[in-house]
């Protein structure tokens, strides 16, 4: 190619790239940078920091004291929610990928139509109150249940096309060996989709981690509350103070950062074992 | 080690149905102990779905499979004593050549020990020693397809099952491996069942070979027997590459000996006079439409002034080295190919004559296809 | 095989089908059914009708005055923000599959990495503090910023894979016919991941339409609020209606219906078009 | 139509930096007007590289690349008049076979008209009238292909450029492709070059034929010389099949004549008395080793009697029907292979004689692997 052509490419690429970069980072950047402002400084400045003594730390102390407590009852719900979502989303999929019965087209169509309807918040809210008459009220079960019920429709379907395309010998050769559907899952199907399952996976967690309808309406007790609905909480009182807010959210987000630099592994491992397709 | 019964053997899809289809139509066949058996023909003809339901990876729908003397219809795949390499090799990749070959093994929950003796066994016998740690996205398409055969040895099977496994190896490797596995049969000394579309692995590696069409069985035979005495056009036609030519027309009485005369698409068609074996072939036939056969290896080039030449003109010439492959017309108008020496070179459009060598030529019937 | 593990795995996929339609189905089966009933009728017998005289038909009456004038709100803004995702989407992923510059890969997991992140609510509430001193306050444009900016990170990850697959011939082949990238993701790029690209919008569109958050905290005017958050309204005063909840959130599935109608032959053809990989 | 001139043409991957790759080293090819030139050799040798440099898709990083009298180095390729042809076919599976062939020229902006004529003419050329409304999917692979080759014809290059487009296909139908592309060339009158790493395509095919090894060029010869009269012994190995056998050896004198003795792996190697020719080469070398060389078919079986007779074990046997492939070892300890009539039948293990055609050997220098 020539000169030409590649430093016109070049500057397509810097533009897509910084384009990328702004959209995903800035938003992060100004959270800090208002995590220590007031909330007369952040009118007057809500682009950079201010000059460092006139930070406010105690934004970070209020959201500290409010966050605190719920950070075990976020972990627990999203984190037991995730693996349910996972066992369900698993067997399902390589059902609909694996098993040929009649109207089995059909089938999957309908359970892709749930996908379409009111779901989530409409779905959950009547089966919690269902749990609640069956006992389980105000209880951080009822919402690992709910996350657990909720949204594995597009994992289903993205796992689904995923296993359809493991080639079918792998598991006949498995089959010839001696090992049965649950050999072949753990055996064929979890390492050669490990990449899209993480992504599914840490998508369930962020969607419950952020979840705050849920929490909101169904839990009673102030001590089984998660962190966004505390932060939920410190927003509604009075005046917005922004300031604390954001420090709630920059805490809140730490356990994530630390899920990111385990799975990040995780993440290169499985984008780099394409080996079945070469 | 055990032969193979395959009794009546029938598989319909969907049956009942509007789409059902009936892939293998009631196929006998006696695969005997410690023999290489190839099943071979075009794809659809129903020679892997035979080769499946020995496995116990496809139902049967009818007839009887037996394995030794037991009949297995019923048994699932893995008590059936056999083991099954894959064309795409269907190895773990993530897993180590180790074990993806002792995988079956730990599955029985066979003892590490021998598990390890039975993996170093088999990556003895295929050079794969130095390779047992790494993973099968490291190894060539050689080295991969050995492995998938490794998992098969360790298993010690009764048969050996191999669906077209060196369909996705290179020309090179593919005629390496093939000599590699006729190797492995003498020194295993197994039943092996091979399924393969290429006429030449079935050639050079069969025992016997069964030429499989739409479902059924065209002839079982030895591969010089199958090349030389075709029981019918379509096995004349799939063994052998270049294929056999066929020439249509009809036999008609001259001088007291038989005389073939093709009929032409266009222009006038060519004349032989038959010898005696194929007169008395063509006797069979009196009056009725014959279909006249000759393999390029047995075309030659002569003068114009020989007896028997028949003119052609040369449509492309493909120089192989050490021969050449000549793409022919007849006068007639039809098409067909000879082999012949490359010794000297050819001009497009440029007119020849040749000779057909009738000790090896045959007839068949225009309406069965089988020889006369 | 033979019969008899024919008739277990029969047993199986029984098991699986029932398993996955009664997750799928229940809740809005139940949904439909609480929605006739009154409070008292609720806890007496949660799980089907009652015999059609007692039925509460004004549960949906109620509904349907408190989320008349909100679906062309909700709409507008489901609408507009899956349109710009989708665009931000497909070239983001196009230039990291396709591209290559120094750092690609770096850039790349920074990108995930901000999935992990406190991300939609703590990013979005920031930004629109900001849009609020650019003088787009309370204004549905910001709820489709808002939705534009969140969440594409998943889609980019599972569309960039996909062109990935998409063999570079078919790229190089309109490239020497004098296809610059705009053709290429035109005639390629979105045919070829059709399925794909509407399951991502689709998820998006169900994303902006469930989304109550935003517009509860962002929205001053009552003319302006989206579905979900008149609904959650409703939810607030005094006791909770549970019929008149479910009739709403029966009636704002309605659009949702509607799309999946129409997408669904879309689905299909997604489905069946994997040409290329054949 | 344009002849094609590459003039020091040089590719180095990642330039600079320690993953750095030189793929081309700086190759001199002039491609006449109207040539059939094939690039063959086999995966790595840059043949691809090469293709890609002159089709603008890969970056030129040294050299210079001419179609016809212009440098193009800097020109975009659809600005190149050059058209290519993929092994994948490069379809849009959503667009019908019109669609297809007709998208290059609708990006040009052409008239429905012309655009409309020149792909009804390509689908006249091809036989693919019938198929016009059809989606890929419903094509064979044999259709598919012709169907790139329309999309490459509809656009009137100056030079067409084919990536391996037939290592899709299988054996039959690359056969018939074969000579389809041949005729193809003939009709359109064309410059044509045609990546391969197939010999048989490549010896079938060119005009003339110029074999790679590792960015280099090894030799650039029409068909029968290369296989007549390698240059070297890359060469000697790549083109043919099974390909030539080599045997390590040295030469000394006997009686006024060159005698050349097989180096052992154990046993002891066999002797021949060179002729005329092959001494001549010889004298070149004289003192140092030299490797000779003979190809299969020029392997006769003769008697113990002979006075060239070679003793040989035999290991595998391969009948092709025409012939047999014999993988022999020599009492030295040397494998090779020899092609023999298939009139009688060979067991295994058994020990023959044979004699290699002197006039058809050849002696390569050891070290610098070039002919004598």
């Amino acid at each position: 190619m020539a000169e030409k052509i590649n430093k016109f490419y070049e500057g397509v690429k810097v533009g897509y790239v910084g384009f990328v970069l702004f959209f995903a980072f800035v938003p992060l950047f100004i959270m800090v940078v208002v995590s220590f402002k007031s909330n007369d400084q952040f009118l007057q400045n809500p682009w950079f920091f201010d000059s460092p003594d006139t930070w406010k730390w105690e934004n970070w102390a209020v959201a500290w004291d409010t966050v605190n407590g719920y950070i075990a009852n976020s972990i627990f719900v999203s984190f037991t929610g995730t693996i349910v979502t996972l066992v369900i989303v698993l067997m399902c999929s390589y059902a609909i990928a694996r098993f040929n019965f009649p109207g089995k087209n059909i089938i999957f169509y309908l359970v892709m139509a749930t996908m379409f309807l009111p779901g989530t918040v409409a779905a959950l809210v009547t089966l919690f109150n269902l749990l609640m008459n069956l006992g389980l009220v105000n209880s951080l079960w009822a919402l690992v249940v709910m996350a657990s019920v909720g949204g594995q429709v597009a994992g289903v379907f993205i796992l689904r096309n995923f296993i359809e395309d493991i080639p079918k010998e792998l598991f006949e050769s498995t089959q010839i060996d001696g090992g049965g559907h649950f050999a072949q899952i753990r055996h064929i199907v979890l390492p050669l989709s490990a990449s899209i399952i993480s992504v599914t996976c840490i998508m369930d967690f962020l969607g419950s981690w952020n979840q705050v309808i849920l929490p909101l309406l169904l839990l009673r007790d102030d001590a089984l509350l998660t962190i966004p609905v505390g932060l939920f909480r410190l927003d509604g009182e009075y005046v917005k103070q922004y300031g604390e807010l954001m420090a709630g959210y920059a805490i809140s987000s730490v356990p994530l950062l630390v899920i990111f630099l385990f799975s990040m592994k995780f993440f290169v491992k499985g984008l780099a074992a394409g080996a079945v397709k070469g | 080690m055990s032969s193979v019964t395959i009794d009546k053997l029938d598989k319909t899809y969907s049956p009942g149905k509007s789409d059902s289809f009936r892939a293998v139509k009631g196929i006998d066949l006696h695969i005997k102990d410690k023999e290489f058996m190839v099943l071979v023909g075009p794809s659809g003809c129903g020679k892997s779905t035979t080769l499946r339901m020995i496995a116990g990876l496809e139902e049967i729908t009818g007839g009887t499979l037996k394995i030794g003397d037991r009949i297995v219809n019923d048994v699932a795949p893995k008590d059936r004593g056999i083991a099954m390499v894959f064309q795409n090799y269907a190895l773990y990749p993530h897993m180590t050549v180790f074990d993806n070959m002792a995988f079956g093994l730990k599955l029985q929950k066979m003892p590490r020990e021998e598990i390890k003796r039975r993996v170093d066994n088999a990556a003895d016998i295929l050079g794969l020693q130095t390779m047992l740690d790494r993973k099968p996205k490291a190894l060539s398409g050689g080295q991969r397809q050995r492995v998938a055969v490794g998992r098969a040895i360790v298993r010690q099977p009764e048969v050996f099952l191999f669906d077209e496994p060196l369909s996705n190896l290179d020309a090179k490797m593919r005629v390496q491996m093939r000599t590699e596995i006729s190797k492995l049969h003498a020194r295993l000394d197994a039943t092996m069942i091979y399924v393969t579309h290429d006429q030449v692995e079935a050639m050079t590696m069969g025992d016997r070979i069964c030429v499989m069409k739409d479902g059924n069985i065209m002839q079982v035979d030895g591969p010089l027997n199958l090349y030389n005495k075709p029981q019918n056009m379509f096995v004349a036609g799939f063994i052998g590459s270049p294929p056999m030519n066929f020439f249509v027309g009809n036999v008609s009485d001259q001088a007291g000996a038989k005389k073939f005369t093709e009929k032409p698409a266009s222009g006038t068609g060519f004349e032989i006079l038959l010898d005696n074996r194929l007169s008395e072939a063509a006797a069979k036939q009196s009056g009725k439409g014959v279909v006249f056969g000759v393999r390029p290896e047995d075309i030659e080039i002569v003068t114009a002034a020989d007896s028997e030449a028949i003119e052609a003109a040369i449509d492309v010439a493909e120089p192989m080295g050490a021969e050449t492959f000549l793409y022919l017309t007849t006068a007639g108008g039809h098409n067909f190919i000879a082999k012949v020496q490359a010794d000297h070179s050819f001009s497009l459009g440029e007119k020849i004559f040749v000779r057909f060598d009738l000790a090896r030529s045959h007839l068949f019937d225009t309406a069965t296809e089988n020889v006369l």
